[in-house]
């Protein structure tokens, strides 16, 4: 394991201005991961109550 | 005689585990536990990886982009590596299981591909200046997320779906063969242009600190795609199997 | 006698429908018509930019071209007989779209390379271009025809969505040949190398399209 | 007796979708007789009768034919081309047998219109000229799928004249029809 590679949390969201770039990415992965489970599940619910 | 061995083998194979009714079984057993150790290993990654790293001598700390980018290419054309062979097994043997895992692989397939190209566009800005470069892997991969949609909406225009997976799989398998000549001859096209400062396949570059949480990240990612792969083949088997008597027993 | 008569028979089918093979070289022929308009008469532009504007109105036009090429057969029942009167659906693909090549390949190809003198082209490139063109237009032909088999009742959007990545390879030729042209340097490399995959896929490609007939008429 | 044998049908089943048309439906043909396929609507006559003539595969089950045997098949599709004269959908067909062509015409009575565009034909006609291709080919076994369907009561007994003396020279016959013909035939009726 390496250091802590930020001194502050300012650091952290800014990443010498590429901060912006990195969490933006973060982002949209968490929200297209987040999406696909629940539309997947859904679906399943959908399909699942026209066999009841 | 080895053939005959192979087939029966396969045979016998088919008929123990991969119907659509054991499949669906042993998946449910297996799916919570897949789902919480591949979110528990790609949160380390990702915090890792994000935090803990040193920055790049080069890129600064856009490099971290690598943590979702590099495994969601990476994953998007082995998805399409197992769509596939799924779909020859399923030409080959008629196991109609092979045919809904390949159906369920196509749309997770096309979502990790736009991943890939979003975070890919995405670092380029601060890499190369421009949000797109017709560079050769941006432009492969936006082909293959090309085909991914190709595959969706032929399976989808059919209502027989038999008639479907057979169109399907004759597209997936063509495709399968096509990728590495798409990506030879668009790295050829792209030798005309001035290549790019700096490419994202310097892995050997990398630093082994920067490599651990990159490998971590790989796997867990690997893990959630696994999952979605499940959750779309239900989908598959509660649209496809919902004459069939175990299912309506199940529900 | 058996591919005599499928040649013979394809052949009426195709001369009688006057839009199916006429209607896309007019489209060309307005394309490049249209392309000088479109660009600054005297500027140098007009000569250097033609080949990729040929290249694409040629792929166009054979999408065009091989729209309703299975359709029609498809929906009055022609495949049908085909396949249950015993006989090769393989080959009687391969006569078809090598009969569209003779209707809309070749005159795309003369009109083309004809076009090329008169946006300001030497007459020498105008000949060089011949061959490639010829090769490409029966390429692109088999390929859309492939796209087309897969999507035969959906309309030919799908069927060019799935063409789409098949042409790649090819357009990526198209502009290292094109280059060579410019810049007067030894083509024929290219030319071979086009040759080489229309040698591939004229007996290849039938033979898979054949197959997904079939998965059709099920 | 036994190389007589035409075709012959092993249980076969057929579902699309999961939603079974017809299960375990076996049948067996020799040259010279004629069978008569009987059911409801949707019952999957027609399906049957392609899966017969081997352009569509069955779910379970398998055809067995003579090696070599020729088919003539018509189902719903006519198979013309309605932009061409109704001379050239014969020649399309094949360029030989001028003289068998000339007396299916005569006997359909459609001599006279060999050079009207196919397209300009009543649907009673056109399906007339469909059936005179199935029968120009020399065939020992003819797939009708409601060969009866939009024609006259005239023609109605002209072809089925045909049929009998067809299958009284050994060609076997397997057809659809939920019209009453006159055709020496074994019925036999699928169901789901």
């Amino acid at each position: 394991m390496s250091n802590f590679a930020f001194d502050s949390f300012d650091q952290i969201i800014n990443m010498d201005g590429h901060g912006l770039y990195v969490w933006l990415v973060f982002l949209i992965f968490l929200i297209s991961i987040t999406t696909s489970f629940i539309v997947f599940n859904s679906l399943i619910k959908k399909y699942k109550s026209q066999i009841r | 005689m080895l053939r005959e061995i192979i087939n029966t083998v396969i045979k016998k194979f088919i008929h123990q585990f991969a119907s659509p009714k054991t499949y669906f079984l042993q998946v449910k057993r297996l799916y919570p536990w897949v789902f919480y150790i591949s979110i528990a290993i790609y949160v380390v990654a990702i915090t890792w990886g994000l935090l803990f790293t040193p920055k790049d001598f080069v890129q600064g700390n856009s490099y971290r982009i690598i943590y979702f980018h590099v495994p969601a290419s990476f994953i998007a054309q082995s998805l399409y590596a197992a769509m596939a062979f799924s779909s020859a097994v399923y030409l080959i043997w008629k196991v109609k299981l092979a045919a809904y895992l390949s159906r369920s692989i196509a749309p997770v397939g096309a979502t990790v591909t736009l991943i890939a190209l979003i975070s890919g566009s995405i670092w380029g800005i601060p890499t190369w200046g421009t949000w797109w470069e017709w560079d050769a892997r941006i432009t492969s991969t936006l082909i293959l997320f090309i085909m991914y949609l190709g595959l969706i909406s032929l399976h989808n225009s059919f209502n027989n779906f038999e008639k479907a997976d057979k169109l399907f799989s004759y597209l997936a398998i063509i495709g399968f063969i096509q990728i590495p000549i798409i990506k030879k001859s668009v790295d050829w096209w792209s030798s005309l242009h001035q290549p790019a400062s700096i490419t994202i396949s310097d892995k050997p570059s990398i630093d082994p600190v920067m490599l651990y949480p990159l490998f971590l990240s790989i796997i867990g990612f690997s893990g959630l795609v696994a999952c979605l792969v499940i959750l779309s083949s239900k989908v598959q088997i509660y649209k496809r199997e919902k004459n069939k008597n175990w299912i309506k027993d199940y529900v | 006698m058996r591919i005599l008569t499928t040649f013979k028979q394809e052949t009426l089918k195709l001369l009688k429908k006057t839009r199916a093979w006429l209607g896309p070289i007019l489209v060309f022929v307005l394309i490049m018509i249209a392309y000088p308009l479109t660009v600054e008469l005297s500027s140098q532009n007009l000569s250097d930019a033609f080949y990729p504007v040929l290249f694409i109105s040629c792929l166009l036009v054979m999408m065009l071209a091989t729209e309703g090429i299975f359709l029609e057969d498809f929906e009055d029942g022609s495949l049908e007989q085909l396949v249950i009167t015993g006989n090769s659906l393989y080959q009687s693909i391969i006569i078809k779209i090598f009969i569209y090549w003779l209707f809309i390949g070749i005159p795309i190809s003369i009109l083309g390379s004809l076009f090329n003198v008169g946006s300001g082209n030497t007459m020498d490139s105008s000949l060089m271009l011949l061959p490639p063109l010829m090769i490409t237009t029966y390429i692109f032909l088999i390929l859309f025809c492939f796209g087309n088999a897969l999507s035969l009742t959906k309309g030919s959007v799908l069927g060019t969505l799935i063409t789409m990545p098949l042409l790649l390879p090819i357009l990526v030729i198209l502009g290292k040949l094109t280059t060579a042209i410019l810049f007067n340097i030894n083509y024929f490399g290219f030319l071979i190398l086009l040759f080489g995959i229309l040698s591939i896929i004229i007996f290849i490609f039938p033979a898979i399209i054949s197959k997904i007939i079939k998965t059709h008429l099920e | 007796m036994e190389d007589r044998l035409l075709i012959q049908a092993n249980k076969l089943s057929y579902k699309i979708n999961d939603n079974k048309l017809f299960s375990n439906f076996s049948l067996s043909l020799s040259a010279g007789q004629a069978i008569h396929i009987k059911g409801s609507n949707g019952s999957g006559k027609s399906t049957l009768l392609r899966i017969l003539g081997g352009i569509t595969e069955p779910s379970k089950g398998f055809v067995d034919k003579k090696p070599n045997i020729n088919l003539s098949y018509l189902g719903h599709k006519n198979a013309l081309k309605t932009y061409l004269t109704v001379r050239d959908n014969l020649i399309l067909l094949n360029l030989k047998g001028k003289r068998e062509i000339n007396n299916l015409l005569d006997l359909f009575g459609l001599n006279d219109r060999l050079d009207i565009v196919t397209g300009n034909l009543s649907f009673g006609q056109q399906k007339k000229l469909a059936l005179i291709r199935i029968f120009i080919n020399k065939s020992d076994l003819i797939l009708l799928d409601e060969p009866f369907v939009g024609l006259d009561s005239e023609t109605q007994e002209i072809l089925s004249n045909f049929l009998n003396k067809k299958v009284s020279e050994g060609v076997g016959l397997i057809f659809t029809s939920h019209i009453a013909a006159n055709i020496q035939a074994n019925t036999v009726s699928i169901s789901s």
